[in-house]
């Protein structure tokens, strides 16, 4: 289900009177409540930053952005800065800076991402539990990728 | 060989590249800010990148986090549209420096058509007529003033780096003059970093005509003949058209000389455009070059058939032309109009949710744009939605096949220029090719 | 599920006084609450019969037919079956078949349409009183256009 | 002079005719049945007449109804596309004698035209040569076998009166002619009113290959080039091109030759289509002249730049040819796509609603269409949502540009034959230019 289905769920309920207004399907739900001064309900809280995209076929407009299970709320979620290559570990050989699982205090570099020779250190802006490695070693990142989520405390 | 072009724009300039690049078979990387994560060069390219937020300066001007996304997607070309990077002398020459084939002419070229002033000296040196006005720039005043007073009023006061109408002044009479001169320096130097500016005379009935060139890397230079592009509010082109209607064949071939002889003199080695002020039943006068691929581009491939962009990546490759002068052949006539998110009389941009579009199609009918139903202009950009193109037997055809591409031309949800082209194509002085760049002031007194 | 079925879902549920209505299929929940009519009403129900269009400036997709008020169910209508000009009277100086007002029977003649030269008498298939006459005499009138809103008895 | 033009049609080949009326500043009439209220050509036209239910019968062939909307509306002028009453002689007499003029050929010559029998006799007076068969209808089977066997197997058995594949029978065996020979003659009874049936050599290799004519009312025939019309499933043509391709030009000049005589032998005075079977590397024979606009009359407008429509009006309107044979350049070469609402692989209709439909733009494409986003395709009539057309350098560019084209096409609601065109444009038999009418066959073996 992508913005666009949602936009046009939304438009099919204008006409009608339904007040409420329920979408299961797979992992995602869409509830609509209607009614006065409640507006058009906010369409999906999270518009999932668009990872990178793999080289391949032509994607039309209505395919649009695959759908990403959204971020449940008490993650956070760290993204990327820049464009450019995301490392786990400071060197070829040594061991990555976290693993799920590692508790990480703010201010502490969870990996690091190349661009133009330069080595940039990323840090933690929480303090938690890494829940999630969102990227391959050594693959390419975008601007504003999500690379970890953290669970805080 | 240029097997994968990464393009350094966006909106419809990016779509039409990634079309020629998809029908050479090279494969495209687009790049993109947050604020564009739905448009359609992104769903079109091969790959995409997201390179920044939505400010320009963090995202489509910020190379570092191109020529990151170069590098992490393995393009070997970047391609730079027009406007952002596209006359950015120094990005052409980092592109060179960094291994990347920079889809346009030479640094070197660039940075000398860039200085208005240095643009000015070339086409003086290559016998190309220049506009009546300071042999370069002017520091004080007073200098102003008499070289004014010597090429006689009215005058205008340009920054040397200007473009886009940016600190320019018309002076019509000696008393304004000083204070006209000393804001247009100030406009320079706030808007380009520097305070240089210089005097030239003003034509109240100019055209402005231009010269689309093309030159290669082994010394060849042609031109695709000539536009006309006067309909212009606040020297943003509205109305572009290919050949210049009414242009005298004798003045029409020394033009397209002009033009020749002015890329040849900066070795030009891509397409550019050698742009001309043209006094109806007198002189022509070389104004500037434009490096780059421009938005009018499409008129002069309707006449000529000639895929420009295609001819720009293919010289950048560093192939022969594969034109000589001769087999260059003009056919009909074509016009393009811009459709613009602006309210269609005042101008104001109008952003917001594209509902439904429908676009006209059948002979001689083309389109290039960026919007889909459902698409959403974002404010932080210009507002150039897209272009409708037509081509027709002649002037007169073209404008029937105008209006009713018009007519049949349908976007709702924000407000477009439609209705102003609508009224353009029925107002006798456009009908009839009574053309200058003051159209509209005198269209509206 | 798609949005298709979801409209035509919702349409179904139109017509009826159902006020809570949920589909599960598969991975796929759908949940429907009515209530008070909210919002934009129901698109016009009747798609009127489009009248002959005047020679006029190009209309285009989305202006579409101009919104006919429906008529009402009360009444009936009798349409043109053939396309041509349409009479109140059976001759220039005659008197019209019928004035609003008029009690008709069924079979009665109400006005003729001229066709290839040929005048077609249109006959009600009703009883009842003319409510409305809909084109004016000697107009053009095309295939079910509505002449006619009879209030039958 | 034509003022207002009613075109009897539905389709994008009446949105095709309103487009060029409009350009010629002249007015339109749409007429509809009640499953088109919403139908483009209802909306593009400056008027429309509801004239009848959905069966064709009762509408798009309901001649009364049509007369009666060309009085009510003043319309002085009928335009009939192509199908329904296009090849209609008695309509075309009836709006002479109704002083209404019918934009296409004489009735005579219609007539003559139609009867495939009488064609194939006036091909032969004029020198065309015919595909080798029976001299006229034949009645007894056992005439039939004699023809046969004479001429060689495999032969097929065609209605006189045919048309779009049925009452045709293809027989491979002496033992099974007889059989096959009754089967077309009650096809033929069934299909047409007749049962006039004859019988021609059958080529298993052969191509469609036809010649675009045009002539007026003056006396002059001339020829805008040739197509391909090979890619065909079940006699319907899926795939369009201009110029035919691999067709040596000895060949080529003769076959333009043949058309434009065979046009003149009926006097003909509006645009038709000659068509041939093309045996590689082998002669032409001709099939039969079209007498009417064609679905694939773009490519041929795409390589000439002559609006084909636009001239069907002008010789109707008893003006001269404005152009000479020496006139008539072609550049380029062009494909057509037919986009219809079916099954890419089972071609079966798939009616319905139009969510959303995006078309291709940019330099060298042309969409035809009679969709837009919300239409619903009725199922009462053919399938055919519009056409595709490519126009490029050379055949190689063309089909690059064709797949990009596909690439960016969306419609959204109905099954279409994009994903098959997708796949003919990479098929390396298409690509390398082996075309023969059972292309399709031969693929799915």
């Amino acid at each position: 289900m992508n913005l666009k289905e949602i936009r046009e769920i939304l438009e099919l309920l204008k006409g009608t009177d339904v007040c409420e207004f329920e979408l299961g399907r797979g992992d995602m739900v869409l509830k609509v409540r209607r009614g006065p001064a409640q507006g058009v309900p906010a369409a999906a809280s999270a518009q999932a930053a668009a990872p990178l995209s793999p080289a391949g076929p032509v994607r039309a407009p209505e395919e649009a952005q695959a759908a990403v299970p959204p971020t449940k709320s008490s993650h956070k979620e760290i993204v990327s800065p820049i464009v450019g290559t995301f490392y786990r570990s400071p060197a070829p050989d040594a061991a990555p800076f976290v693993e799920v699982g590692t508790r990480v205090v703010k201010g502490q570099v969870l990996c690091i991402v190349e661009a133009m020779k330069i080595m940039n250190q990323i840090e933690s802006d929480t303090t938690g539990t890494i829940a999630a490695i969102l990227v391959e070693n050594a693959q390419p990142v975008a601007y504003g990728q999500p690379l970890f989520h953290i669970l805080p405390e | 060989m240029i097997h994968k072009v990464l393009i350094a724009n966006r909106g419809e300039i990016a779509v039409r590249i990634i079309r020629s690049c998809r029908e050479m078979g090279i494969k495209t990387v687009a790049v993109f800010s947050t604020a564009d994560r739905q448009a359609l060069h992104v769903r079109l390219a091969d790959q995409s990148v997201c390179i920044g937020p939505p400010p320009s300066a963090e995202s489509y001007l910020n190379v570092p986090a191109i020529l990151s996304a170069v590098e992490i997607t393995d393009a070997d070309s970047v391609h730079p549209g027009y406007g952002f990077l596209a006359e950015n002398a120094a990005f052409a020459e980092i592109c060179m420096n960094y291994g990347v084939k920079f889809i346009g002419p030479s640094a070197e070229s660039i940075r000398m058509m860039g200085d208005k002033i240095e643009a000015r000296r070339l086409a003086q040196k290559s016998k190309v007529p220049v506009v009546p006005g300071s042999d370069g720039a002017v520091t004080e005043e007073d200098d102003g003033l008499r070289v004014a007073k010597e090429i006689g009023f009215p005058v205008i006061v340009k920054a040397a780096a200007g473009g886009g109408g940016r600190g320019m002044k018309i002076v019509h009479s000696p008393a304004s003059f000083i204070n006209a001169f000393l804001t247009a320096q100030s406009e320079a130097l706030s808007s380009f970093g520097v305070p240089s500016v210089y005097v030239e005379k003003y034509f109240d009935n100019a055209r402005h005509v231009e010269v689309q060139v093309m030159g290669d890397r082994h010394g060849n230079v042609i031109h695709l003949g000539d536009r006309d592009c006067s309909i212009q509010r606040r020297h943003q082109k509205l109305i572009e058209e290919a050949p210049a209607p009414a242009l005298p064949a004798r003045v029409r071939h020394r033009m397209w000389k002009a033009a020749v002889d002015a890329a040849a003199a900066v070795n030009y080695n891509s397409v550019g455009t050698v742009e001309f002020l043209y006094i109806p039943d007198g002189e022509f006068y070389f104004l500037e070059m434009n490096t780059r691929i421009q938005v009018e581009h499409p008129v002069t491939e309707m006449i000529t058939g000639i895929d420009i962009v295609r001819e720009q990546i293919r010289i950048a490759d560093g192939k022969k032309l594969r034109y000589e002068q001769k087999d260059v052949a003009q056919r009909g006539h074509a016009i393009e109009v811009r459709i613009n998110a602006e309210d269609p009389d005042t101008f104001l941009p109008s952003p917001g949710s594209i509902h439904s579009c429908v676009f006209p199609g059948g002979f001689g009918v083309r389109v290039d744009t960026a919007i889909y139903p459902g698409y959403t202009v974002p404010s932080t950009y210009d507002s150039l939605l897209g272009k409708l193109i037509v081509h027709g037997e002649d002037r007169n055809d073209a404008i029937m096949r105008m209006r009713r591409a018009l007519d049949e031309f349908r976007v709702d949800g924000v407000r477009t220029t439609v209705p102003f082209h609508k009224k353009m194509m029925v107002n006798s002085d456009f009908v009839e090719a009574r053309l200058s760049t003051n159209f509209l002031e005198k269209q509206r007194p």
